[in-house]
C-alpha cells in the first residue's frame, strides 16, 4: 500500500479497467489534455488532472476530448454503451446536469427498462460535486438526491481515495448508468491505496467507527466532517456509529435500521439541500421502518435552502461544520 | 410500403373505435422515406427511429405482430409493454426507438456509429428526426459531433411540414433543413419524399459514404402526413384541402405502382397480389395483437437493472 | 359561481391575468393553435386546450407559438421576465424538462440570489405531470420533488379547478419564478369556479376533512384518492385530517405539524418517486419538528422505485390507489 | 480598452500572490472586441456576458470599483458578493452576467431583446459567447428563436480559439462559426478582434439593423488570449511561442496606438496621459477592493425570493 490522493486514486481505477477491458472508452472535454491545440498532447489531464497519462497508453480511439456539448455527447455515451462499448464520461461539474439532464435521467436511467430488458447501459458519469471553492451556486451544488430521485441510475458518493478507487472500478464494470460524484474539495486527500485493481460492491455502507448512543449517518465529505465531531463528542462520553453509506442508489438501508436499532437515534449530516434531499430520504426510511426504535427527533444537518454564495463567509456558513453536528448529536441525545 | 400503410389504416380505425392505449402517431404519406432508408441497412446497423415509429419498425423488418402488440402494450409485444406506440424497439434487429425529448436520436445515433467504428463491425447509424425536432439543441450538438468525429452516420430528416401543428416555414429559421448542413460541415441534400427510388438513391450515397469512413451526411425528405399530429387531432392548424391533396398528389404507394409499372419492373397484377396478402396479413395482426394478454403483474418490477432479471 | 373544468379554470386565470396586465405574455409549443399553417390560427389551444381564444384576443405579441426549442424559449422567458414582461411559458410535459433543466434549475432559480438581488424573475411555468394515460416513462413522471430541491423555485401542486385558477393567478403575479403543475388526469374535472378573478396564497395548505386518528397529506391528484380513502375510513370509524399543501414550495409546514401534534399519526400520499420525493421530505419535517407527538411510524404510500410502464395493468399497480391508503392508515391507527 | 487590460494584468499578478477567492478568467487580448461592442450600446440595452467577464464589464461602464470588489466577493461588490469574477452583473447599466452553462446568454438575451421589443424600448440585445460556447445546443436554440422572430440581438461570438484547452479548430465541425449564421437565416461575418476599429463597424452595422427591426446578426470575432484558460492553468495545450506571438502581432492596444496615432486622430501624449491615470486608477481599484469588508452574515438568508428581502 502507499498513500495515494483521491485523484491518484481515480486515475488507477481508469487505467485498471482501461487495460483490462478494450471496451472501456473515456470522453470528456479535455480529457486527452485538449485536443487541436499547439501544444503538447496529454499533459493536462482535465480540469482535475484525473485523466493525465490516458491519452498516451490508450490513444486517441478510446481517449476522445468533446466539444462543449453535454447532451450531445452524453447521448452518444449512451448510445454506445448500448452498442456494446463500456465508456466513462467525464461531466465536469455536477451542476451542468442542467443542460443533459434528459440524457440522463430520461433516456440513460430508463433505456432499459422501457425497451422491457433488451439492453443495458454500461455507463459511468464522473463529476464534481460539492460547495467549497468559492465559486457560488452554479459550480458547488450536490445532486445526488435528484439523480437519486430517478429509478434506472446508480448514484456513489464515494469519501475517500480508497472507495473512490473500488467504486468507479465498480462503477466501470457495472452494467447499468452510474454517476460517480467527486467532492472537489476531496482531491488531494491522501490514503493508503493498493496498487492493484480492487472493486466494492455498492449498497454496502461503511461503519467507520462504532458507538452506543447516536447513529450518524453521513454522505461524501460530510464523512469527514462527522468523524470529527464523532471525536469530539467521544471526548463527552458520547459514543457515534458512524455510517458512510457510500452509494445512495442502492442504498444500505439494512445498516442504517440496524444501527438505529441499537441506538435509538439518529442524526444525519449531508451537504446537499434541505428538500427532498438524501437527509430526508433516510430519515423518512427511517420513520417508518425503524420508528419503533427511536428514542428522539431524526435531526438533519444540512445547509439551508439557499442557492451557494460565493463570499467565502457566507460559503462557510453554507456547509455543515463539526460545530453543527456536535451540537445536533447532544440534542438527540438530552432529548 | 404498402404493409405499413394498410398498418395505419387500419390503426386510424382502431384508434377511433377506442381500446388502443396512450397516444399514436401514424406515418400514413411517409412510407417512402422509411423503405428508401431501410433498403440500405444491413444487420450490423442501427436505425434510430422517431415516436412517428410504426411504419419505420415495420420496414426495418421488425415482427409485425410485436409491433402490434406493443402499441397494444402486450406483455409480448417487442418491448414487453412497457413503450408502447412511440417507443418501438427491437435491439436485435437494429432498431432502437424513439426517446423524448424529440431529436435525441441524433446524440444516441453518434454513439451506435462510434461503437461500430471503434468495434470495427463496419456498421452504420441513421437517425429519423422530424421537421419539428430539428430546432432542440441535442440535433445541432449531434450534427457538429458526428461531424468532427467523421461518423458513420446519417442523419434523415423526415420533413412532413409539421411539428404538431407548427408550420416547419414558421418554426425553422432560413426555411430550409438541408441548409443546416453545410453550417456542420457535411454534405446535404433535399429530397422529395414521396418518391422512393429518390429516397434511396440519395441514402445509398450517404451510407456509402458512412461505410467508407467518409463521415456523416444529411437528408432533408420531404413527405405529406395524411392523418394528424397524434390520432384524435382535429387539425384546425392545416386547411382540409392540404392533406386531400397531398393524398391525391403526393401518394408514394401510387407514385411507385405507376413508376415500376411504366418501367416494366413489376406488372399490377403481382402489386396487386402483394397488397391481397398484405390486407390478410393485417388482418391477422390486429387480431392477434388485441387478443394477446398484458404483462403479467408480476415482472412488474424488471428490467430496471441488469441484475433485476 | 359555474361548474368549471379544470382545463377552463387554467383558461381563465390566463385570461383574467392577460387582461389584467399587459406584460403577460404567453409562449409555447402551439399555444397560439399553430403558427404558419394553411389553416385556422387559434383553433387548437394547445395539445390541451387550455390557451384556446388567447390569440384572438391578445394577438400575436403576447401569444407566441414557439419551435420544439425548450431551453431556448425558456431561456428567453427568463430573459424577457428580468426584463420587465410576466411570461407564462407552457412546458407540455414536465418530462420534458430534460431539455431545459438548466434554464428552470441554475437560472430562473438563481438569477436573482446570485446577483445579490438585482432582478426579480416573475415566470410562471405551466406542465403537465402525472401518470394514467399510458404513455410510458417519458411523459408520465411527477418531477416536483426535483423542481422543489431547488432554492429559488416556487412549485405549486393544484388538485381541483378552483385552486388551479386561485393559485395560477397568484402565480402569474408573483415576482418569483414559479413552476405550476397540472396532473392531466384533472383536466377534465369540475367544480363551482367564480367568474371572477381571485388569487389563493402560496403556502396554505387546504384542509379537506378534519378527522382526530390520523394525518393524511395527499397532493396533486392524490388529493382525491386520498379523499376516496378518508371515506371508507370513516365508515370504519377511523376519522382522518385530510391536508392538500398545495404548493410544495413554499410548504406549509405548521399545518403538517399542528395536524400531527392532534392526531399523533402521518400518512402521506403522493404520486410522485419514493426517492428523495416529497413524501420523505414530509415525513423527514415531521420525524425532526413533529416527533413528540407522534404514536406511529410514518407512512409513505407512493409508487415503488421503478420507472413508469405504459401497460394499463403495470400503470395502474403503479399509482397509489384507494385500497393501499386505506390499508396504510389502518396499519398506523392499529400500531 | 487599457483599463481592461491593466486591471487583468494586476489580476495575474494578484491572483499569483493569493487571495483572490475562486476561480478568474482574464480577458486580456480581447479588449477590442467588448469596447466594440460597448460603443454602440446605450443605457435601455442589454450586454449579455459570459464568464471571462471583468473586461466586458468595464466597457459597459460597471463602476470598476464594484467590479473589483464583486470579484473579492465583497459585500458591495455589483452583486453583494454572491456571484463572483465570472458572474458580474450589473442590471441598471444593462450588464447580465454569465449564467453557466455556457452558452445561454444567446437564449436569455433572445428575451430582452424581446421585451425591448414588445415594451417598444428601443433597446437591443448583444450575447457575447466563446467559440467553445457555440457547440451548446442553446446557441443553436437561440439563434433560430431569434431569427424566425426577428429580435433586435447580436450574437457575438469572441473566438479565442480554445475551448479551456481544446481548440476551436479540432471542435467546431466546417471550422467556421459565421458560416452558421446563413444555416440560421441571418447575417454572418468573422472580423479581426485585434483591431477595434474593424469590430466596432461590424457591431455598428449589426446593432442598427437590429435597432431598425430587421432581425439578428451573428459576429465572429477573432481575438487572441494572452493568458490561460483560467489563472492556474499551465497551457499545456498550447505552444508558449502562440501566445508570445500573439503578443506581439495581435495587440489591440498597441495596434490602436498606431492607428490613432498615424491617422492623427490622438497624439502619442494624450495616449500616455491616459495609461497614467488608468495605472493610478487601477492602483486605488485593488486596494480599495482589498480592504472593503465580506458581505453580512446576517444577509446570508436574502435575496433568495422578491419577497425575502
Ligand atoms: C423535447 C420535446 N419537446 C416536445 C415534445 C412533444 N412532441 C412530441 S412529437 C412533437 C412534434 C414533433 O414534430 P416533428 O419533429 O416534426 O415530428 P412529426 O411529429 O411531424 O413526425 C412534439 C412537440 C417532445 N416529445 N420532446
Ligand atoms: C455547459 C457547460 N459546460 C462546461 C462548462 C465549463 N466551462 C467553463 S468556461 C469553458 C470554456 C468555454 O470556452 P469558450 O466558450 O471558448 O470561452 P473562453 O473561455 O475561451 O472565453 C468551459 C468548458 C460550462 N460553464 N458550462
Ligand atoms: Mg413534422
Ligand atoms: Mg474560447
Amino acid at each position: 500500500m502507499v498513500l495515494k490522493t483521491y485523484r491518484q486514486a481515480i486515475n488507477e481505477a481508469l487505467v485498471g479497467e482501461m487495460r483490462r477491458d478494450a471496451d472501456v472508452i473515456l470522453m470528456g472535454e479535455d480529457v486527452a489534455g485538449g485536443a487541436g491545440g499547439s501544444g503538447e498532447d496529454d499533459a493536462w489531464g482535465g480540469p482535475l488532472g484525473v485523466t493525465r497519462g490516458l491519452l498516451s497508453e490508450f490513444g486517441s480511439d478510446r481517449v476522445l476530448d468533446t466539444p462543449i456539448s453535454e447532451a450531445g455527447f452524453i447521448g452518444a455515451a449512451i448510445g454506445a454503451a448500448a452498442a456494446g462499448l463500456r465508456p466513462v464520461v467525464d461531466l465536469m461539474f455536477n451542476d451542468f446536469v442542467g443542460v443533459c439532464f434528459d440524457q440522463v435521467v430520461n433516456q440513460a436511467a430508463k433505456f432499459r427498462y422501457m425497451f422491457g430488458g433488451q439492453d443495458q447501459v454500461p455507463l459511468t458519469i464522473r463529476t464534481m460535486i460539492g460547495a467549497g471553492l468559492n465559486i457560488s451556486s452554479q459550480h458547488s451544488q450536490s445532486l445526488y438526491p435528484v439523480f437519486s430521485y430517478f429509478a434506472g441510475l446508480k448514484v456513489l458518493v464515494p469519501s475517500s481515495p480508497y472507495d473512490a478507487k473500488g467504486l468507479l472500478t465498480s462503477a466501470i464494470r457495472d452494467n447499468d448508468p452510474v454517476i460517480f460524484c467527486e467532492h472537489k474539495l476531496l482531491y488531494d486527500m491522501v490514503e493508503d491505496v493498493p496498487d492493484e485493481n480492487y472493486s466494492i460492491p455498492f449498497g454496502e455502507a461503511n461503519l467507520l467507527r462504532e458507538g452506543q448512543d447516536v447513529t450518524i449517518v453521513a454522505l461524501s465529505r460530510m464523512v469527514h466532517v462527522a468523524t470529527e465531531a464523532a471525536a469530539v463528542l467521544a471526548r463527552e462520553g458520547i459514543e457515534a456509529d458512524l455510517l458512510d453509506p457510500r452509494t445512495t442508489t442502492p442504498l444500505d438501508t439494512e445498516s442504517i435500521l440496524d444501527s438505529v436499532e441499537a441506538t435509538g437515534r439518529l442524526v444525519i449530516v449531508d451537504e446537499a439541500g434541505p428538500r427532498c434531499g438524501m437527509a430526508s430520504d433516510i430519515a423518512a426510511l427511517v420513520a417508518e421502518d425503524g420508528f419503533g426504535h427511536l428514542r428522539a427527533p431524526i435531526v438533519k444537518v444540512t445547509p439551508p435552502h439557499v442557492p451557494i454564495p460565493a463570499a467565502p463567509n457566507l460559503e462557510a456558513m453554507y456547509i455543515p461544520d463539526v460545530a453543527r453536528v456536535v451540537e445536533a448529536v447532544r440534542r438527540v441525545v438530552a432529548y | 410500403m404498402r404493409t405499413m400503410r394498410a398498418f395505419e389504416e387500419r390503426m386510424h380505425v382502431e384508434f377511433a373505435g377506442g381500446g388502443v392505449p396512450g397516444f399514436v402517431h401514424l406515418y400514413a404519406g411517409q412510407e417512402a422515406s422509411a423503405a428508401g432508408v431501410c433498403a440500405h441497412l444491413t444487420g450490423r446497423d442501427v436505425l434510430l427511429n422517431t415516436h412517428r415509429a410504426h411504419g419505420p419498425a415495420i420496414a426495418r423488418g421488425a415482427d409485425i405482430f410485436a409491433v402490434a402488440k406493443e402499441i397494444y402494450c402486450r406483455g409480448d409485444g417487442l418491448c414487453r409493454g412497457r413503450g408502447g406506440s412511440a417507443h418501438l424497439h427491437d435491439a436485435a434487429n437494429g432498431l432502437w426507438a424513439a426517446n423524448s425529448g424529440v431529436g435525441s436520436g441524433v446524440a444516441l445515433g453518434c454513439g451506435a456509429a462510434l461503437a461500430a467504428r471503434t468495434k470495427g463491425t463496419g456498421g452504420v447509424a441513421v437517425a429519423l428526426v422530424g421537421d419539428g425536432a430539428v430546432n432542440q439543441g441535442v440535433v445541432s450538438e449531434g450534427l457538429n459531433l458526428a461531424s468532427i468525429w467523421k461518423l458513420p452516420l446519417v442523419v434523415v430528416f423526415e420533413n412532413n411540414g409539421y411539428g404538431e401543428a407548427t408550420a416547419a416555414e414558421y418554426a425553422i429559421a432560413g426555411g430550409s433543413i438541408a441548409h443546416r448542413a453545410e453550417a456542420f460541415g457535411m454534405p446535404g441534400h433535399r429530397v422529395d419524399g414521396s418518391d422512393y427510388f429518390v429516397v434511396s438513391e440519395s441514402v445509398g450515397t450517404a451510407v456509402s459514404r458512412a461505410r467508407r469512413g467518409d463521415g456523416p451526411s444529411l437528408i432533408e425528405v420531404d413527405v405529406p402526413r395524411f392523418f394528424g399530429h397524434f390520432e384524435g387531432d382535429a387539425q384546425t392548424y392545416r386547411s382540409p384541402e392540404e392533406a386531400e391533396r397531398a393524398r391525391r398528389e403526393r401518394d408514394c404507394l401510387v407514385k411507385f405502382r405507376e413508376s415500376v409499372i411504366s418501367d416494366g419492373v413489376l406488372e399490377a397484377e403481382s402489386l396487386d397480389l402483394i397488397d391481397g396478402e398484405v390486407a390478410h396479413l393485417i388482418e391477422r395482426v390486429y387480431t392477434e395483437a388485441k387478443a394477446a394478454p398484458l404483462p403479467p403483474d408480476s415482472e412488474f418490477m424488471e428490467y430496471i437493472y441488469a441484475d433485476s432479471h
